[in-house]
């Protein structure tokens, strides 16, 4: 199964349904769905290939060259699978939206160049694939008008940045070394002297960290979460700002190779532990600013922005432990921040798109699967010991703990129990609480939008229970590297420094809940009564008016708030701002009158002639 | 105190009657028109604290008599002066059949709820109060309870005998 | 073997909580010149809790206080006593750490469930007092595992038995005082008792508990109080050979911790969290500062 | 005080449960709520009677109603009566929720408590002493060993009768009925 003939599927697919669409809208939707199920089927059976390289087209002179190996196996896999789980996600929400071919032509072409980035085997091919999903990404942020335009403006520009970043990287490998292919590039960097490698890695990593929102360049990502379409928000947070880790490990491991890469610099001042400390500022911040959303998306949004930090903190350790750790995690945050878009993209779809976490409640008795989905969402964000999230945590902190850096391990734990106070919030809001009036007669979501929820929850408990069988993947990946293996069993990893075994825990808490239920079933049966009769001091409940949710966690929010102003984005407008006069200044010197130019040709010749009398006098 | 604000007070107004009360009280007694000046002349010679509006039911004398208590705010870390010690009882008398009177909002806003709880319990209705609205009875009455005309233990009867009790005491009975 | 001690554990525990209980009402009472409940008082409570007829405010409320319960019993059988130590081999103090979170979480979600403003107010203030506590608790944890270069506690005791306590080894001794600082909010008594004020928010998460629900809160509290000093005596002071020591050991931080709780008043949540990130994280720092340098 | 005899926890322990582990609901209905203080700190303990003020009535199985009832009170009375899980116990402090009391011709007053809530036990005094609160705490063992502390029970037979009283006393209730009329008994 030639990888060519995957990518003319997948682009041909989305080009196909943009004209289905003309005819008629469920032929569309069927076929959009039918083209990611057999993606997910082609690549899925790509699982053993490793290495097969073909040429599919000449550019420039310069070969194009697809080559796909077990780290381009994992990554494709999840983008497939997650990107056919939100156009089915996106059947039933984009239903009586207009513009929706141009949605669903631009979903599968997103999920197309992410293919595309993956299976691409030399720098040119990933480069222009690369700029395909950034600006498919942009015209999707901005499908819904208004202030969408104005986050897929931040984002475009940012990724342009980004990418031009890369194509200077690019061009000057193709100067050194007058070929393209990753392959051939990793041998032939060997020689490169060390200061080269550190240009090459610092230019390549502006642009990953810029697309995988690491602390100073994040600024684009909470707007563009908030505006972005809900269905789209899942490929969005899920897939593609991890692409910037799919780059990072290309660079880092595959193109520089490890041991390269991890002792560039000096003592503290090592490339990978520059890194790792970004890393865990982006854990600490970001979570603590999701502490003060307000509105469901902006809070997950940061959420991402913090999580990012871990895969980060992860690959840049350096050990076999912590780049399973970072991989495991892209994955399960995947899972997870999918999740939860999805849910609420189901309250949207349901109450006409409320996201002001404040006016929402008790959304519980009206949406049970939603909830269960949000609960084991947050579950795994936070990383509670029966799911995904928990495993590469676990991997990570052992690994920082072991190696010495007790400081990162704190950063990275401090990020979590913020996460548990953003995570709490979210769902109390939603879901726990009173009902307000308006929302009585609220229906579950439905079936086509509870189907992927269904998936991935099924998919956070599985992976947390058993996390071997990614694992094995993941460790296959960490020896193609270079990295010792770690023995990986079925239920965790079995090390002398300390094991992880899921099984027992699991084992442990369902006999010990089945124990406690029993202990609740001594009593006599509870009578179960509306959410008005509750305790008021003897006065009856005022109607809409018993919920609290604003200013959840007032006491910290007056102790965070003032360190937690966003200087970065202030400081980039007034950067904006600051380029913007110049241009200015220099529009009003070519003001495109040709008296202007004539006169300032003819003072410019008397200058000359000014300097030429005074000096040969 | 006593004789400039004295002097002041029988000057401006006719009818009115000023004598001490007992230890430092000093109880007038006006006509009821002029009784909203009065409080603003009392007002802008320091007694600028109105404690308290109550009222009683002569009913002998077909009259309502509203008492208004003023007293003197103490100025900040200044020592007590004699008028702080001072409080001012002014009495007025209206008619009992049509209970209608001035309320004394523009001068006093904390007159507000006294108004409101004398309309409430004695049913004198004060113009240019913005809310007569009940405040302690949970139930209308049809004669307002404190008046003297209402009778209680009719009204006990009426309203709480009648429930009959509930259980093996209601079958005893 | 490891099936009785299975089932031992959570049982000991379960004991030595309720005695706790039972002994920390006594102790109170003769603090304030009152004769005081007898010891038992907790168990009676229980019994009467469980023959009441409650009210429940839908599923969730049932599995949130279910959950909870169930994760403090889990987390007994990661902690050792004194020799047992059932699930020793999977996951060490990282999940000890994580499954700590777990039972305010099960409360958390069955106390949102009731749709009452005073439990959303102890919910929110339960986690701003655990983000308080766990900022110097973290780099405590951490001093003492890159300290002892492990992160199963089992590993930390057998280290303790023959090197001495980990509170008077020179380097762990400012942790060591810091965690004494914070003990008070992670048992959640007297002066960081602002999660279940019973006078400002009426027992913040529990004011909807009736009969059984009750009971299971009651009990997860004692389980609660039994592993945040089970704990502390494991980590800093060297754990025991046998139960006995364990339990005098336990004892005599419980008793002078409850000094602590009847002497002082009750903190806002703000003043909380002030002191709580100000003097025991500084202490907590330089702890993991000595750490590093004795490290090196 | 046969608290420590096993025979009879074993063989009624709900009962044993519910007699030293009474939890008051900490509601200040009345005048008599002063009496309360003194009688749980350090001179008169009632926690050696296993005797507790608790925040909310979900808590409780005993409420005092303390001192005269006013027809305000009453509606916050009966919530909190409403609220309070199966096995609860009332008891009237002093004569005023008998029958009104001083308070008898007042148009503001509720006279017969009973009529509204059903009441177990009752102290009398203007405000009973803490000695004859232990002794109304005591008496109430015995009530309740005797199973005549049955005013839950009145209660939910005889609910339309009282759920009629307190309509005509109070006017609208805000809330639903607590038992709806098919669970007769």
């Amino acid at each position: 199964m030639s990888l060519e003939l995957l990518l003319i599927i997948a682009f041909g697919g989305a080009i196909v349904t943009y004209l289905l669409g003309k005819i008629s809208c469920r032929i569309r939707e069927g076929f959009a769905v039918l083209i990611s199920l057999s993606l997910v089927v082609m690549i899925a059976c790509l699982y053993g290939e490793n290495g097969t390289e073909s040429i599919y087209f000449h550019f420039l002179g310069l070969p194009l060259i697809m080559r796909t190996n077990m780290l381009s196996w994992f990554f494709a896999m999840a983008v497939s699978a997650l990107g056919a789980l939100s156009v089915i996600f996106s059947l039933n929400y984009m239903k009586n939206r207009e513009r929706t071919d141009f949605y669903y032509l631009m979903l599968l072409m997103v999920n197309a160049s992410m293919l595309g980035i993956i299976f691409s085997g030399d720098l040119i091919s990933f480069f222009i694939f690369w700029e395909m999903m950034s600006w498919s990404t942009f015209l999707l942020i901005s499908y819904n008008r208004g202030p969408a335009v104005a986050a897929g403006l931040k984002y475009i520009i940012m990724s342009i940045i980004g990418s031009m970043a890369m194509l200077v990287g690019v061009l000057s490998l193709y100067a050194t070394y007058e070929t393209l292919n990753m392959a051939t590039l990793a041998e032939l960097i060997g020689s490169a002297s060390s200061g080269y490698l550190l240009f090459l890695l610092i230019i390549f990593s502006i642009a990953f960290a810029i697309k995988n929102a690491l602390m100073p360049l994040h600024t684009w990502l909470p707007a563009a979460y908030a505006e972005a379409p809900t269905p789209f928000n899942g490929v969005l947070s899920g897939m593609l700002t991890r692409m910037g880790m799919y780059g990072f490990l290309l660079i880092m491991y595959v193109i520089v190779g490890a041991t390269r890469a991890l002792n560039l610099g000096s003592g503290l001042f090592k490339f990978h532990y520059i890194l790792a400390w970004l890393g865990a500022i982006t854990i600490v911040i970001p979570t603590f600013i999701a502490i003060l959303q307000d509105d469901a998306k902006k809070l997950l949004a940061w959420s991402a922005v913090g999580q990012g930090g871990y895969m980060i903190v992860g690959i840049a350790v350096g050990t076999n432990l912590g780049l399973s750790g970072g991989i495991f995690h892209t994955l399960n945050h995947a899972i997870y921040i999918v999740l939860l878009f999805m849910c609420v993209g189901a309250i949207q779809y349901r109450t006409g798109g409320e996201r002001d976490l404040n006016s929402l409640g008790g959304f519980i008795k009206k949406m049970p699967f939603t909830f269960i989905g949000t609960l084991l969402g947050i579950s795994g964000l936070v990383g509670i010991p029966l799911t995904n999230g928990f495993v590469s945590k676990w991997l990570i902190y052992k690994t920082l703990i072991l190696e010495g850096y007790p400081f990162l391990a704190f950063a990275a734990l401090i990020g979590t129990w913020g996460c548990i106070l953003y995570c709490y919030k979210f769902i109390h809001h939603i879901f726990l609480g009173q009902l307000p009036g308006k929302y009585q007669n609220v229906q579950k979501a439905p079936f086509s939008m509870l189907l992927p929820m269904i998936i991935l929850s099924f998919a956070i408990l599985f992976f947390g229970i058993l996390p071997g069988i990614p694992l094995k993947i993941i460790d296959t990946i960490g020896t193609s590297f270079g990295f010792k293996s770690m023995n990986v069993t079925i239920w965790g990893i079995a090390s002398e420094t300390g094991t992880l075994n899921t099984i027992n825990i699991f084992a442990a808490v369902l006999i010990v809940s089945i124990i406690a239920w029993l202990m609740l079933k001594i009593g006599p049966k509870a009578v179960s009564v509306a959410q008005e009769d509750t305790y008021a001091a003897g006065a009856a409940i005022p109607k809409d008016k018993y919920h609290y949710t604003v200013d959840f966690y007032n006491p910290l929010y007056r102790m965070i708030t003032p360190y937690l102003k966003d200087f970065i984005d202030a400081f980039y407008m007034k950067f904006a701002h600051w380029i913007q006069s110049l241009c200015n200044g220099t529009r009003r010197v070519y003001t495109g009158y040709v008296g202007n130019y004539v006169m300032y040709i003819v003072l410019f010749l008397a200058l000359l002639i000014f300097i030429r009398l005074k000096w040969s006098l | 105190m006593k004789d400039p604000l004295k002097d002041k007070l029988t000057s401006a107004f006719d009818g009115i009657q000023i004598q001490p009360a007992d230890r430092n009280q000093i109880s007038i007694t006006a006509n009821k028109e002029s009784i909203l000046s009065v409080l603003s002349l009392l007002k802008s010679n320091g007694y600028n604290h109105l404690a308290l509006i109550s009222c009683v039911d002569w009913i002998e004398e077909k009259r309502f008599e509203l008492v208004y208590i003023l007293s003197a705010y103490m100025e900040k870390d200044k020592h007590f002066t004699d008028m702080e010690k001072t409080n001012i009882i002014l009495k007025t008398s209206i008619y009992r059949e049509k209970p209608q009177f001035i309320s004394a909002i523009p001068i006093f806003e904390n007159a507000e709820p006294y108004e409101r709880e004398i309309h409430e319990l004695y049913g004198i209705h004060f113009e240019g109060h913005p809310r007569l609205t009940p405040l302690f009875l949970e139930r209308e009455y049809k004669t307002p309870p404190f008046r003297k005309d209402f009778d209680t233990r009719k009204y006990v009867s009426d309203v709480f005998d009648p429930i009959p009790f509930v259980g093996k005491k209601a079958d005893k009975r | 073997m490891q099936m009785i001690e299975m089932i031992l554990s959570p049982l000991l525990a379960l004991i030595i909580g309720i005695f706790f209980l039972g002994l920390s009402r006594k102790i109170m009472a003769r603090i304030q010149w009152r004769y005081g409940p007898p010891i038992t008082q907790p168990v009676i409570d229980v019994i009467r809790l469980f023959s009441q007829k409650s009210v429940s405010h839908g599923k969730l409320f049932n599995l949130g206080i279910i959950f909870s319960l169930a994760g403090s019993l889990v987390l007994v059988l990661f902690l050792p006593l004194a020799q047992i130590c059932p699930l020793s081999g999977s996951g060490g103090m990282l999940v000890i750490l994580y499954m700590m979170l777990l039972a305010p979480l099960g409360i958390a979600l069955s106390g949102g469930e009731s749709a009452n403003p005073n439990t959303s107010i102890g919910i929110s203030r339960k986690f701003i007092l655990a983000l308080g506590y766990e900022v110097p608790l973290l780099l405590i944890l951490l001093a003492l595992m890159t300290h002892y270069k492990t992160i199963s506690i089992v590993h930390i005791v057998s280290i303790q038995q023959n090197t001495g306590w980990a509170f008077v080894s020179l380097p762990l001794l400012l942790s060591g005082i810091a965690y004494v600082l914070i003990l008070p909010a992670i048992l959640g008594i007297r002066p960081f008792e602002v999660v279940q004020a019973s006078q400002e928010i009426s027992s913040g998460p529990m004011a909807e508990y009736g009969g059984p629900f009750l009971a299971l809160a009651t009990i997860q509290h004692a389980l609660s109080l039994f592993i945040g000093i089970a704990l502390f005596v494991n980590l800093f002071l060297g754990g025991a050979g046998n139960l006995l020591i364990f339990f005098l050991k336990m004892l005599v931080v419980f008793v002078l911790v409850l000094f602590v709780n009847a002497a002082l008043p009750r903190l806002r949540i703000e003043q909380a969290v002030k002191y709580l990130w100000r003097w025991p994280t500084l202490l907590a720092f330089i702890g993991m500062i000595i750490v590093l340098i004795v490290r090196r | 005080m046969d608290r420590n005899q096993l025979i009879k926890w074993l063989k009624a322990p709900a009962k044993m449960g519910h007699k030293y582990s009474l939890h008051a609901v900490y509601f200040c209905t009345g005048c008599g709520i002063i009496e309360v203080p003194p009688s749980i700190t350090a001179r008169w303990d009632a926690e050696r009677f296993g005797v507790l003020p608790v925040a909310t009535p979900r808590q409780a199985n005993l409420f005092l109603i303390t001192g005269y009832v006013s027809v305000k009170t009453l509606r916050a009375i009966i919530r909190t009566y409403e609220q309070m899980p199966e096995p609860k116990y009332s008891v009237g402090f002093g004569s005023c929720p008998i029958n009104g009391g001083m308070y008898w011709d007042s148009y503001n007053t509720i006279k017969h408590l009973d009529k509204y809530i059903p009441i177990d036990g009752w102290i009398a005094g203007c405000m009973p002493r803490p000695e004859a609160i232990f002794v109304a705490v005591t008496h109430l063992w015995t009530l309740i060993d005797k199973d005549m502390a049955d005013g839950y029970k009145r209660y939910r037979d005889h609910y339309q009768a009282y759920r009629a009283n307190q309509e005509h006393a109070l006017g609208k209730l805000e809330w639903p009925p607590l038992f709806s009329n098919e669970t007769k008994s």
